[in-house]
């Protein structure tokens, strides 16, 4: 009855997944419940038979107890399920190892220092929304002046000079462009990416950059919402940006990557 | 708040007459009865902790001995005070002497003085570490501020404690404001409060003593990582609910769900019982500066909202009545009410906040729980999801004092780690982009908005006023209330009711009412 | 470029599921596409890893292209995932066959006319919610004067005797009652569904039924939101019913299985 | 609906005056200049159909031709005529003589007059036509309706038009009013309209004349079973926006995308060549009956909500003057505005109301077009949920016109057939739920809410003004239009673009513009 925190029970730690933690699943209110939600139309009416197949995909799903909470009729030949169950599956996480972009965080001042510093002199950036993707939003907010997320974008750097070609840029332009500009950097952004255009698109960038023989002086960078990392290493490209990504952390990488190369070849491209 | 609505004066001024009559008489009911849960109380406040080796609580044992029978009328506290002297143990160790059979309560026969200065020292000691609990409460808040209002309020109930604190703790750092720990599903139903650390119940946690430890002491840490107090609610209710109230209060539970109502309509306790029990409950709370909440909320789920809106107003305030006459204040009356209206009736919104508005109006200074849609929830979690969105909306819009996050999943089951968290997401987007909703708007005079207030509070009137006429035992009989009936003599737990002898004794009590400054009842 | 509908050309239709139509496989916007969305939690703090995690899981799950499309850290330990992906499997929706409960549909009217012209005396039913759950209104939509959806209760029936016992009925009392009362229909309604207390609840009811020899001489039937026909089968009743039945379907099923069983055995059985 | 933001009628007088002195001047413009995709579609509207063997369509064969680079400043349709006249052959026939090269257009030398009186005659018959379309349509709303308003507007994008047909009629059922056929990715960039009914597209279905007829069709056929018409809208916009207009015209479309501004600011595409263009389809639209929508929500998703929110306005000030001078009526009108805020910001609720009643009041005749969240959509789909749950309540609440479905997946792809489901029935809850708010509020003098509406006018006002002292190329030249800059000669489509030399002469038009009682501008 006394109120002191320290006369109190400790709370023993809940256990993850039993006796081999890493051995991750679901969880909904208990440990190894492998709760699982999940949803999806059917291309049949809806009927005691639908409502069972729905049932029993879950079930080859690998959840057990499914059980149909919701179900409706879109009609023409449509129902819709919504369906619980429990995840038999397990995934080992200790064994799971994902690509990072290795670049030290540093901030706006710090990265104009680092370049003037460690580079010896400006990095000339060229970025494009390319292919026929209009959606620019994503590649001015690492590049335009007022940046994003109150952070400050490229333009605004000292010693980054930038090109940005703007939306709807076909591969082969951005190439003639990168050449005239004796790009360091290239940023592509790609936000569309039904029938996995992004994909052709990018890996085409890299085909042409290769052909013309300067795969190896300019850093290729992608960025999107459907971008990761292990992706752009996947098609060729050296890092790649996903969503949320800030100028800063596109920055850091390409100072710190730049310094690593040209240090490598004893020292910076010469521009022009 | 500025009021919106007009609302009659006259008619709430009839409401509170008419509810003020309802209450003097149930409470006049119940200061002539005892019940073994009061009892109960009794003994767990000054003192008797722990269980038997079956686990059977240590105060029941006492109070379910073959002496206590003759015994309970006046009231437990005298013998075991004789009890306590004649064995010279503390309270707990005579209670194990008793149980042990090694003492027979009814042959205690030490010295009356000696035995009532005993329980009376331990009654004021008790009073004492009480206030101090809530002191400690104060403390925080002065110290950490809790958010602002409407509280939001979330439950946990995976049966197992320690997982109900991960849940717990989960919740609060997606916005939790009140932590509320469903009991298994029928604890209400037992006689006796379990004892220890559980990890086994459904549908909830079990209430006991120790689970309300192990979870206040979680909340305490995530409250200073949160840098706000997180309050931690339970269930003064059921055939325990002078228990649960006092074990509440001892552990510093903030808030306590606590209607004899709900008991009687949805659990069939017995009415006399839990009426009774609940005087002495609510008189616990008043002093611990526990904010009880009450069921109207429920009374929906079995009447239609359209059609008995009115109840849920007019059983707010026969509770505020009997609540003020416990020596509960104002800002601790949780007063419930519910969201129920079919989404698919036209206008059902404005009816919603009519509603809403009007009680906020009418309780301007208590913290009114405000109860999501259940009733037309479904298995459709995205439906559901804006139901609930609705809900929130309602709630910041009329200026809710608790609010209960609706969950998407409550056609299903108890919430997932992950129903909270989207639900108080959800909630927190719609409250901030409607955060000052209220202060710019108005409802035009001779809208459907004021007309319904209107209706509603006149509805409540009459029935307040039959409800005065005919006594609530009747009205309940007749089923006025969540369309169901109930009997007097029907239900779980009258054989616990005893009316009290002439020397009716009661230490604790006394030192309770003093507390709240109402007169003691003893002798 | 003319307007007359007739001269338009016919809409081709698109084909369920290529070749095999009784394969059915999820729908998002393109048959075949097998579009399904998922979310859990994982009991592992938010990271890349944990991500990824999430990503195999849908993929042991069987949806190819799995796409983590949200994640949340939950705290303490915990995170959330929305993922979408394509569901590999397919269902046989020919070769199921949900076992339904087998009754004309008939109105109020025509089910009291029934029972007086076929059943020849009144039906006793006796309901009650039982064990300790306390949710009534199921029961109550089916019994209630006042009925549910629009339907009038078995209490309004001219040729149905009730006896509602109401919320949290132990079993034992369920069985005197209906003893007492003679009933010919149990209904049994049961909500609460954790830890699958519903279905321990029944079949002890069946067992205790049995052991008193009068299974035969009741149809015992049993519902609520998570109770399927299959389900009731499976634990011994006669018929069960989800979510949304109405007082006629009930009444429909019970009129008429009892004329079955009453003509196969000879009669009525005498109520008192 | 009664007013309710007591806007200063001075401020959207200056703001109308500004407004038309800009669509004057834009219209002076584009009155000198023709462009290819209008000569295609004067040709498309007197009747030629069809393309040549590698699918490109005969009217762009015919503009393309190497003789036609001297005749388009004349306009086609007098060269053409000439040609019909020689070759003896219908409209479509002469086209693909030309096609073939059996026939150079420079070198036709039939009488002039009879040439005129063929082309003239053809368009005259153009004319009844449409007309008959127009009264095809009205014959439906007539006997059918359409529901109620707001219409409930939803895209069906799969890339396949069948597979686009089966979906919208899942909408339907689910109480879609109009469906969107959304075009594939970049096709607006396209210098010729594809042939036939497509099957492949990405991001959306190819605008075909076949695709607008199998889904018109496919309509139709859902309107009767549901009782009720459903508008079918697509979109007249990119280079060759006004065949995409004729075409819509002519197959019974009901609704069409056209806005300059969009295709200059998001596509990049000339301005000079879309404005022109533009001039010429909503003429073609006007007389249709068809409601064309406009793109200003658009500029949210570049430009920021809270700062921003008077650009949309002064667009639409600037949509309505261009559109009320091609003769269009105030209720075709469908003036473009969104929900784009952080839905995270306190009482952003309450500034897009203020914005969407706002407009609401200054176009009290026109059904506003109100888009849903798309910027600050997630992937996560509950959350996006309620955020599209709150737009359909602030839509109803301010009576729009059009109201676009929000889907909770808009984060991740085209909607999938249970997202338009979950959208249309959380929708239809939410606005039935609070159907006659806007009847029963009003905002408080002072607030919050008046003052955005206000503030918001009071800097369209001036960015009018400044607009109409600088001129529309110059101030899209200096960004002032969602954050985007483009030069009057950057972008793609320059090169379509012809002077009109002195002998300018387009039957089709003088038709169009004799029909909304324009003056004609032939000769
Ligand atoms: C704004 C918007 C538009 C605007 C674009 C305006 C503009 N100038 O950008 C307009 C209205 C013009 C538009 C049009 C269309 N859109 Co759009 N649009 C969106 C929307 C709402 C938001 C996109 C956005 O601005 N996000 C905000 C930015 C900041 O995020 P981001 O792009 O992810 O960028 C961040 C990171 O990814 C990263 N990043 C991005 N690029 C790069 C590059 C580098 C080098 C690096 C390092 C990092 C980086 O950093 C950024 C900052 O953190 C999305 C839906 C949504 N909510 O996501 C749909 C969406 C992207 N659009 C879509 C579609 C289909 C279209 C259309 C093609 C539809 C059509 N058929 O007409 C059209 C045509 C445009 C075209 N051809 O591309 C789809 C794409 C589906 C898919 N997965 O393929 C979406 C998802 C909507 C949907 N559900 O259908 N759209
Ligand atoms: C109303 C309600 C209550 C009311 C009940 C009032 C009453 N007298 O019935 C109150 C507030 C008292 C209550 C309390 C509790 N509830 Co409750 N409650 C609900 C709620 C909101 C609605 C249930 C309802 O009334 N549905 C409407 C009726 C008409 O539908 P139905 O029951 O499915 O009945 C239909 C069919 O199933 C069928 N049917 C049903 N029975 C029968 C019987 C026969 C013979 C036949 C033929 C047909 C039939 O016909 C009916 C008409 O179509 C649900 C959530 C939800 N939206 O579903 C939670 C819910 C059922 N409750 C729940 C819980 C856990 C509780 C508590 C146990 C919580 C606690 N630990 O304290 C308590 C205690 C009660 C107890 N021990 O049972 C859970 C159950 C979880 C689970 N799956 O096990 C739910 C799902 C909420 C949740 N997400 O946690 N509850
Ligand atoms: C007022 C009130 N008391 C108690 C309860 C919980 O029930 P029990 O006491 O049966 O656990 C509820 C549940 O909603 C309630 O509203
Ligand atoms: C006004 C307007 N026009 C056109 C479009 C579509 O783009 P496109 O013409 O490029 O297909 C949109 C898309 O949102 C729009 O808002």
């Amino acid at each position: 009855m006394s109120m002191t925190p320290t006369e109190r029970p400790e709370a023993p730690k809940v256990e993850p997944t039993g006796p081999e933690p890493h051995l991750v699943k679901p969880y909904g209110d208990a440990m190894g419940d492998g709760a699982v939600q999940v949803s999806f139309s059917l291309p049949v009416p809806l009927s005691d038979e639908s409502r069972e197949a729905a049932r029993r995909l879950a079930g080859k799903m690998g959840l057990t107890e499914p059980q149909v909470y919701h179900e409706a009729d879109l009609g023409h030949g449509f129902s819709y399920f919504i369906v619980y169950g429990k995840c038999r599956h397990t995934v080992d996480i200790a064994r799971i190892v994902v690509p990072r972009v290795a670049a030290a965080p540093m901030g706006f001042h710090e990265i104009d220092e680092f370049i003037s510093h460690r580079l010896g002199r400006k990095v000339r950036v060229i970025g494009a929304c390319t292919g026929s993707d209009a959606h620019t939003v994503g590649i001015d907010a690492i590049m335009n002046m007022k940046g994003f997320a109150g952070e400050y974008g490229l333009e605004r750097y000292t010693n980054v000079e930038t090109l940005n070609l703007g939306s709807q840029v076909p591969n082969d332009v951005l190439l003639a462009k990168a050449l005239e500009f004796r790009a360091d950097v290239v940023l592509v952004s790609q936000v569309v990416t039904q029938k996995d255009v992004h994909l052709t698109n990018l890996a085409e960038l890299v085909d042409m950059v290769e052909a013309e023989g300067i795969r190896d002086r300019v850093l290729m960078i992608c960025g999107g919402p459907r971008i990761t990392h292990e992706v752009a290493l996947e098609l060729g490209l050296d890092a790649g940006f996903g969503p949320g990504t800030t100028p800063t952390r596109v920055a850091s990488y390409f100072a710190q990557e730049l310094e690593r190369r040209w240090k490598a070849a004893g020292g910076a491209p010469v521009t022009r | 708040m500025e009021p919106k609505l007009d609302l009659d004066p006259e008619a709430i001024r009839r409401c509170r007459k008419a509810a003020g009559a309802v209450a003097e008489s149930v409470l006049r009911f119940a200061s002539e009865r005892t019940t073994a849960s009061i009892e109960r109380a009794t003994l767990r406040l000054i003192g008797v902790e722990g269980a038997d080796a079956d686990g059977v609580p240590l105060v029941n044992r006492v109070v379910d001995c073959d002496a206590a029978k003759s015994i309970l009328p006046s009231g437990i506290s005298l013998a075991f005070g004789k009890a306590m002297v004649a064995t010279g143990l503390d309270a707990s160790g005579t209670a194990r002497a008793v149980a042990d059979g090694k003492l027979d309560l009814g042959k205690a026969v030490a010295g009356e003085d000696e035995a009532r200065e005993r329980v009376a020292a331990l009654a004021r000691a008790a009073g004492g570490r009480v206030a101090a609990v809530a002191a400690a409460r104060n403390a925080f808040l002065d110290r950490l501020g809790e958010g602002r209002r409407p509280l939001l309020y979330v439950i946990v109930a995976s049966g197992n404690i320690y997982e109900d604190v991960v849940q717990a703790k989960v919740c609060v750092k997606a916005g939790a404001q009140v932590i509320a720990v469903i009991r298994s599903t029928a604890q209400s139903l037992l006689d006796y409060i379990p004892e220890g650390a559980t990890t086994e119940g459904y549908g909830g946690t079990f209430a006991t003593q120790a689970n309300f430890r192990v979870m206040r002491t979680a909340l305490d840490e995530v409250s200073e990582e949160a840098g706000r107090y997180v309050r931690l609610c339970n269930y003064a209710s059921g055939l325990c609910m002078p228990e649960m109230a006092s074990l509440g209060r001892m552990e510093r539970l903030d808030v306590m769900l606590n209607d004899a109502l709900y008991g009687i309509l949805f659990r069939d306790i017995n009415m006399q019982r839990t009426l009774t029990d609940q005087a002495f409950s609510r008189l616990v709370s008043a002093a611990g500066g526990i904010i009880i909440n009450t069921g109207e909320d429920n009374y929906l789920t079995t009447a239609d909202a359209r059609e008995a809106a009115h109840t849920v107003l007019a059983s707010q305030f026969i509770n505020e009545a009997i609540a003020l006459r416990c020596g509960l204040r104002p800002w601790q009356l949780g007063l419930g009410h519910a969201m129920q209206m079919n989404p698919n009736d036209e206008d059902m919104f404005l009816l919603e906040v009519a509603q809403a508005q009007m009680a906020r109006e009418i309780f301007p200074e208590s913290p009114l729980k405000y109860m999501p849609p259940t009733k037309f929830m479904t298995g459709n979690i995205f439906r559901g999801h804006v139901q609930d969105a609705l809900f929130s909306l309602a709630s910041v819009m009329t200026g809710q004092g608790i609010h209960l996050l609706g969950m998407m999943t409550e056609a299903m089951h108890t919430p997932h780690i992950h129903d909270r968290y989207l639900a108080l997401e959800a909630t927190r987007m719609v409250m901030t982009a409607a955060r000052n909703l209220s202060e710019e708007m108005c409802w035009k005079p001779d809208g459907k908005v004021r007309h319904r207030a209107a209706e509603v509070l006149a509805r409540a009137t009459d029935m307040l006023e039959q409800v005065e006429a005919e006594g609530l035992f009747a009205a309940l009989e007749k089923g006025r209330f969540a369309d169901v009936a109930r009997s007097p003599k029907g239900g779980r737990g009258l054989k616990g009711v005893h009316a009290k002898s002439k020397g009716y004794w009661n230490p604790v009590e006394d030192v309770l009412r003093d507390a709240v400054a109402l007169p003691g009842r003893s002798e």
